[in-house]
């Protein structure tokens, strides 16, 4: 086990090598966007997976934090000059404050329930982020103006916001890594597992669920701080929207929720898959994503566990059969 | 039977990986819009950022044909600077974030050095973003909000008249011809605003009502509503309270129809009904409503029921349309477009190449005058790269046409106010 | 005065097709115990099917709503025995997506047939009105308003006075003990899935003469149907009849009295409160939170 | 009549029948019998065709049944009561009782075993308008069992018949078992309430963790030691 | 007095499954609760555990009132509970179960692991420890119901139907595990079918019927009370 153990910081380790090194060989800028978008919807979806995954709180309301860190951050900066890195301070403190809100009545609520509220919650505050002109532009949404900087976060070149993208995922990995193996981690499985058996094991399971969120809904208001600069343009219909709150859950969902890299798996096939799909089939338009959704129905009702624990399993049985000591190799061969 | 389930699943996606790989290798030759590109000589391939999916892509897909069928027009007509064919690069976006990685995708994936759309501002603000920080010259034919040419960008030049500029046309329609049609005093009029909620609505009302105040008009309701509303009665009630003279609305398609549905069943008239561009522009709005949409005005892209010596080149295009897409055309969108590629095409014509700086320093001395394009607006960029003689044009639903009414110059017809009661309207 | 019962009489008949749309969620929700997030898409399919039996052989929509209630039918029976079926004892999560997955494929469907043209009927009727006072009455309105009235008895009556409707509320309440009556729990299944998909199939062939229809009509009305649902009380076809027509009142008043631009927020507050403080639903007819894994 | 040939039966990776057989004879009250969890419940489950064997054969009247749905089961004359008596609570108890004449074998008469029941449960008749979940226990005891005869049954399976009831009405209850088994039908007892169950049974088996303990005589099994290890741990 | 129970009642709607039922348990003691299936005693323990509020008395722990806590709360003041019906969390491992349970007095996850392997050796379940908990075999899932708990440390225990399902040799060597635990300082409650092991362990048995106390005394004198013998195996009883 041991020995395993280092052979799989060894594999990570030469993963992360190769991500510092990768914008040296990659100097295609569709690439780049590509791989950042990857890194940051693997983020953002990894922010989802402590609450939904691990905590087993299926939220469909993930954009507001998303949302509201852009928001946060983006005001301060045009409205008060303020550096979107203190920024993300306030972003934090804005989305958590809301996760609270939220969380407090909507924990109550069990299964498809929370997920309906979810939904609930984030259409209202699209429909107040819209409404509210006065604070947040309504639908006119807010235009950055591109002054590039270290302090504005914003770059002429790719290179800065992929190492920007890459530190805020590996700095969600490693709260999740943090998370999924301590108190904390083992807290939110049991609340996911059983509620039940958790409250007897004296676990305050509300309390718990909040912290989850709080993680969750910080880490989410993050991603979205750097969307606001990677973009410069943030209006309500795109930043608290249902659709991609539910690609947000889709990503862990299929790559696999509540592992530490499911949410990469998922994101690094579908984001590529979304662009090549509507490159490959712009001549008739809806075809991509008919078939993205048929690919959906048909992958979630078949492999509902998602493709890293389904690899996982198979090699854990594959290897099993050969020699006992390659059991869990499965999770350092899939997450590349 | 679960494992097998979830090893095919598996298999699946993997397949279902390989098979997009192999079909975006195909992608670069399918996705030229114009296949008839191909013959001979170079080609010069330009990026089209238009949304075709999603909610937004009737229109999307109308202003493309516009800039699609100018490309075909020219490349018969021998092509650009000696030969050169004209390709155009679909790129799909449903939304923003979709056309920054389109915009993305175009520069550094294809080459291209110069980009079109896009209908929409949110997708032409992402990706005008994009062409610029890239040094590519991003040319807008269609969205109208300002901030996309406010921001003084190098790369960024748009053809199509703006908000602002629509709310220009609209107050100036409203101060020549309301008061004497109606017999009442300019500052006396009673004008309300209705808008929906959304970017363009908020946008062209703020302009309007912005406008009005300059101009010390009277506005004395200003309603925002949801374009995805089932129900738009609360909005007539309000406006029923109001009791104005002119309604000014900026709507989307479904929610222009239920507008004037739901005025007619609760009996709201007014006497000047003002529409701006969006839904009470579309063939649909009027084949929804027959008979009651006739008289309804209308500020917007030219129409075709318009002063053709105004607009030449109006006829052909709309030849070619009906002879290319078996329609007529479905809006102004397309004609809009088709004027602002022709312009871009002549640029490049007097260019060469697709060099972005020599686009940009040409377009900025390029000078066209009224009445000379199809669109019959004249072509002069401002230094921030508005074109500043884009102006809307204001029309009248006519027995199923738009006709022109304002200016003069472009008219056909003298705008017939006040407006029937509903009753009345045949 | 009269203003104010033209909002309320505004409200109730809008109230009329949300009750229509959401009945049959609401039917599938009490027995086959899934959210069905394509049920928007449904409708959608049922407004398509009624544009085109109007446009291309001149059928006028309340006449071929027979046809398209028996193709919404038999489309529904395809739907759950093809994908909802083999997905009953997978997790909440499962459900949910694979409901949202078949809603994302039925939307670019249809817009890749039929594009994402706004369609609409155009009938002599369609704007007519009756008027009291001075109070304007939508005729198309007050039919689909009055239909949903007929659609909500019919549904209490079918599920309460004849054995398959009882054996339909059997199975909702116990399902094993169903099973072990000789009830073929499947195909009540099937049946209430079907009967759900033709109540919201009607609702289509009567919303088409007020409303136009393109691809993605459907997400317009389905978070709304959620908030009747849950309003109603889940199961209750009387339920989402009241709650139908208080969400309609809601979003009325809510325009006049606060903005229209924040109507729609208004009734998802009251959405979240009621999730909150009577998840059972206001008017739950018996089936309560319990039932449907609430509590 | 029915004849179970080594059944084995898993939950998941958990075996919970091994290699059980049983027997029926026609108008008999059998008692199958055993601690919690013996596999007593998912035995007569599988008989009903709610849980499908992974190995093993049902008969009844000579034909397979183990592969068949829960409601051609039915139709052919098994009937369950579950345990938990599972009413449909928000129905009345005639709804009930028509529920549960819903096969077409029952549906044929339905008058005449509505009369039945009637006679041997008067008081379901008087408050046949009542919904059944406001009911007590012992009458809600009664409207499953009255429910389950609606199904016009050959062969009748009840699942802990006495579960949670005061002994003067358990004592009700069996004697209405002793009058359907003089009406000819075929019974079933799954019970904890051994001596009563015995004292009417003709035969009885015994589960033990899911394996058949012991089988014979009502009398014999009454006095072998081997029934008080299986329900007693003795 | 570790434990007091003063008038506990809970109705349910309109059904009154605890009634009136007062007891007190001793430190270190064994106390067993018997009663016909539905006759309360899992509600009891739910009332203690603070599953459900009481709808009237008093629960007493070590002196303080925690009548309607949060069962989280009664859980770190103490009281450890197993269900009848087990609630594992399945999808993670045998030793992650318990290990979660061990996180109730330790932070630091060594310590939580290695206590949680103490516990599962304690249990005789360690050779399963890196399966899923899902895959276990009912006798399994019961044990490690007992080992998720134990792993709290709680003073007050209780067990609900542990041995439920489990073969004879497998309930032999569970009770002299029980006994152990009860050697070691903590307080058992245990509801149990099985007559001959309430007998066995138990210091003192209650008798539960109905919701209500109908007896309480040594093994010896519950098992010869005519009531508890009529409630229990039915009233024609001559038991062998």
């Amino acid at each position: 086990m041991r020995g395993l153990l280092s052979k799989k910081s060894i594999f990570l380790f030469i993963l992360l090598i190769a991500a510092f090194a990768l914008p040296n060989f990659l100097k295609n800028k569709f690439y780049m966007n590509i791989v950042i978008m990857v890194i940051f919807y693997a983020a953002l979806s990894g922010s989802w997976n402590i609450l939904a995954g691990y905590a087993g709180q299926l939220s469909l309301g993930h954009s507001i934090f998303f949302g509201l860190g852009a928001y946060t951050s983006t005001l301060l900066l045009v409205k008060m000059g303020v550096s979107p890195w203190l920024g993300i301070i306030a972003a934090l403190i804005m989305s958590m404050a809301v996760g609270a809100l939220i969380g407090y009545p909507a924990f109550r609520l069990k299964g498809p329930f929370f997920t309906l509220a979810t939904l609930a919650f984030s259409e209202v505050i699209r429909y107040i982020a819209s409404f509210w002109k006065e604070l947040t532009n309504g639908a006119m949404g807010i235009n950055i103006p591109f002054k590039p900087g270290l302090a504005t976060m914003m770059f002429r070149t790719k290179e800065p916001y992929y190492f920007i993208a890459l530190g805020m995922l590996l700095l969600i990995i490693l709260i999740t890594f943090f998370i999924d193996r301590s108190k904390m981690g083992s807290y939110f499985i049991a609340i996911r597992e059983n509620e039940d058996a958790a409250e007897v094991l004296g676990i305050p399971i509300t309390r718990y669920k909040m912290y989850s969120m709080l993680i969750s809904s910080g880490l989410a208001a993050l991603t979205g701080v750097f969307y606001a600069q990677y973009i410069l343009f943030i209006e309500p219909e795109a930043v608290f929207n249902i659709n991609f709150s539910s690609q947000i859950a889709l990503m862990s969902i299929i790559g696999g929720m509540g592992t530490i890299f499911g949410p990469i798996v998922g994101a690094v096939l579908l984001v590529p898959l979304n662009e090549i799909m509507r490159s490959a089939f712009s001549s008739l338009n809806g075809l991509n994503f008919f078939i993205y959704g048929i690919v959906l129905i048909i992958v979630v009702s078949w492999m509902p566990n998602g493709i890293l624990p389904t690899i996982t399993n198979q090699v854990k049985k594959r290897g099993l059969k050969v020699s006992t000591d390659r059991k869990g190799a499965g999770k350092i061969d899939t997450a590349n | 039977m679960r494992k097998v389930k979830s090893v095919l699943a598996l298999v699946l996606v993997i397949m279902l990986v390989f098979l997009s790989g192999c079909g975006s290798g195909g992608s670069q030759s399918a996705s030229g819009g114009s296949q008839s590109a191909s013959g001979g000589g170079e080609t010069l391939k330009i990026g089209a950022i238009y949304p075709f999916t999603g909610g937004a892509a009737l229109l999307g897909d109308e202003s493309f044909r516009g800039a699609e069928l100018a490309v075909k027009l020219r490349n018969q007509k021998g092509g650009v600077a000696g030969g050169k064919k004209i390709e155009l690069s679909k790129a799909d976006s449903p939304d923003a974030n979709a056309a920054q990685s389109q915009a993305n995708r175009l520069i550094s994936q294809e080459n291209i050095q110069l980009i079109i759309g896009s209908y929409s501002s949110a997708l032409s603000m992402a990706a005008s973003e994009v062409a610029e920080r890239n040094g590519v010259v991003y040319w807008e034919l269609g969205a109208i909000s300002d901030p996309i040419t406010d921001r003084g960008y190098k790369y960024v030049f748009r053809t199509n008249p703006t908000s602002s500029q629509f709310a220009q046309s609209e107050i100036g329609f409203i101060k020549e011809v309301v008061p004497a049609k109606l017999g009442k005093n300019l500052t006396d009029l009673k004008i309300a605003l209705v808008h929906e909620d959304s970017l363009y609505g908020t946008t062209v009302a703020g302009f309007i009502e912005k406008y009005a105040k300059e101009e010390k008009l009277n506005v004395v309701t200003n309603q925002a509503y949801n374009m995805n509303s089932v129900d738009l009665s609360s909005v007539i009630l309000n406006l029923k309270k109001a009791q104005p003279d002119v309604v000014i609305a900026v709507s989307y398609l479904n929610d222009a129809i239920l507008l004037t549905r739901q005025s007619k069943e609760l009996g709201f008239d007014v006497p000047v009904f003002i529409g701006s561009g969006g839904g009470h522009t579309m063939t649909d709005f009027q084949k929804a409503l027959g008979a009651d949409a006739n008289g309804i005005l209308n500020a917007d892209f030219p129409q075709y029921e318009i002063n053709k010596s105004f607009t030449p080149g109006l006829d052909e295009f709309v030849k070619l349309y009906q002879d290319t897409y078996g329609t007529a055309p479905r809006s102004g969108h397309s004609v809009t477009n088709f004027m602002g590629m022709n312009v871009l095409l002549n640029i490049i014509d007097q260019v060469g190449s697709l060099d972005p700086d020599k686009i940009q320093a040409a377009a900025r001395s390029y000078k066209l005058e009224p009445g000379k394009s199809e669109t019959g607006w004249g072509v002069e960029f401002n230094d921030k790269g508005q074109n500043k003689l884009g102006k809307a044009y204001v029309t009248q639903w006519t027995d199923g046409k738009l006709v022109t009414v304002w200016p003069k110059e472009a008219a056909v017809q003298e705008p017939k106010l006040p407006l029937l009661k509903w009753s009345e309207r045949k | 005065m009269g203003e104010i019962i033209q909002v309320l009489i505004s409200g109730i008949l809008v109230g009329g097709i949300y009750a229509l749309i959401s009945m049959g969620l609401n039917l599938i929700l009490g027995v086959v115990r899934i959210i069905n997030f394509a049920h928007g898409e449904f409708l959608m399919l049922a407004m398509y099917l009624s544009f085109f039996l109007y446009s291309v052989w001149g059928l006028d929509p309340y006449v071929s709503a027979l046809l398209v209630v028996l193709i919404l039918f038999v489309f529904g029976l395809f739907i759950q025995r093809i994908i909802i079926q083999p997905i009953l004892n997978t997790s909440a999560t499962v459900k949910i997506f694979v409901t949202l997955g078949l809603s994302i494929a039925l939307q670019n469907f249809a817009l890749m047939l039929w594009r994402a043209d706004f369609r609409s009927v155009h009938t002599a009727y369609q704007t007519a009105v009756i008027n009291v006072g001075t109070v304007a009455v939508s005729i198309p309105r007050l039919i689909a308003f009055i239909v949903a009235i007929i659609v909500a008895l019919g549904m209490y009556l079918f599920l309460n006075k004849t054995l398959v409707g009882k054996a339909i509320r059997a199975v909702a309440m116990e399902k094993r003990a169903a099973a072990l009556m000789g009830i073929n729990v499947k195909r009540i299944y099937l049946l209430a899935f079907a009967i759900g998909s033709a109540i919201v199939g009607l609702a289509g062939a009567l919303l088409i003469p007020i409303y136009y229809v393109f691809p993605t009509v459907g997400t317009l009305f389905v978070l709304i149907s959620f908030v009747v649902v849950v309003l109603g009380g889940m199961g209750s076809m009387l339920g989402a009849f009241l709650g139908g027509i208080i969400i309609g009142l809601v979003e009325a008043i809510a325009g006049v009295v606060i903005a229209p631009g924040l109507k729609e927020a208004v009734y998802f507050i009251i959405f979240i409160l009621v999730l909150l403080f009577r998840p059972s639903g206001l008017f739950s007819l018996g089936k309560g939170s319990e039932e449907v894994g609430l509590k | 009549m029915l004849k179970c040939e080594s059944m084995n039966l898993f939950y998941g990776e958990v075996q919970a029948l091994w290699d059980v057989n049983l027997e029926v004879k026609e108008g008999e009250i059998v008692a199958l019998l055993g601690a919690n969890a013996a596999g007593k419940s998912t035995t007569i489950n599988a008989i009903s065709g709610l849980e499908k064997l992974s190995s093993g054969k049902i008969l009844f009247e000579g034909t397979e049944i183990q592969k068949k749905d829960p409601h051609e089961i039915v139709e052919m004359g098994i009937v369950q009561v579950p345990e938990g008596r599972k009413l449909f609570s928000y129905m009345t108890i005639e709804e009930n009782l028509e529920l549960g004449a819903y096969s077409k074998r029952a549906r044929a008469n339905f008058k005449q075993n509505l009369e039945t029941v009637f006679e041997l449960f008067p008081i379901l008749k008087e408050r046949r308008k009542q919904l059944a979940g406001s009911m007590s226990g012992g009458q809600q005891q009664m409207c499953a069992v009255a429910r389950g005869l609606m199904g016009n049954p050959k062969f009748l399976m009840i699942d802990e018949l006495s579960l949670g009831l005061a002994p003067l009405v358990v004592k009700q209850l069996f004697e209405v078992l002793t009058q359907i088994s003089k009406r000819g039908i075929t019974i079933l007892l799954v019970e904890q309430n051994v001596k009563q169950s015995l004292a009417i049974a003709n035969s009885a088996f015994v589960l033990k963790n899911g394996r058949l303990a012991l089988s014979g005589k009502a009398s014999e099994v009454a006095n072998d030691p081997t029934l008080h290890q299986a329900y007693l741990g003795k | 007095m570790i434990l007091q129970i003063n008038s506990a009642r809970k109705d349910f709607g309109g059904v009154t499954a605890v009634n009136n039922v007062s007891f007190d348990v001793k430190q270190q003691e064994i106390v067993g609760i018997i009663g016909p299936n539905g006759a309360g005693k899992t509600t009891l323990f739910n009332l203690i555990s603070g599953a459900l509020p009481l709808s009237a008395g008093k629960i007493i722990f070590k002196g303080e009132d925690i009548t309607n806590q949060k069962p989280d709360l009664i859980c770190k003041k103490g009281v450890g509970r197993t269900f009848q019906e087990v609630k594992p969390f399945g999808n993670i491992s045998v030793l992650e179960n318990v290990q979660t349970g061990a996180y109730n007095r330790l932070s630091r996850r060594k310590e939580a692991r290695e206590f949680a392997e103490h516990v599962l050796e304690k249990v005789r379940l360690i050779h399963r420890k890196d399966v899923t908990a899902k895959s276990l075999t009912i006798a399994d899932k019961k044990r490690l119901e007992v080992a998720r708990a134990l792993a709290t440390k709680p003073e007050l225990l209780l067990l609900d139907e542990v041995m439920a399902g489990l073969n004879t040799s497998e309930i032999q060597e569970i009770i002299p595990l029980i006994r152990s635990l009860a050697e070691e300082g903590i307080t058992l409650i245990v509801i149990e079918h099985i007559m001959e092991v309430i007998i066995q362990l138990s210091h003192r048995v209650i008798v539960i019927q109905h919701g209500e106390k109908i007896a309480e005394g040594t093994p010896t004198e519950v098992i010869n009370n005519k009531r508890v013998i009529e409630a229990y195996l039915g009233e024609e009883i001559t038991i062998a």
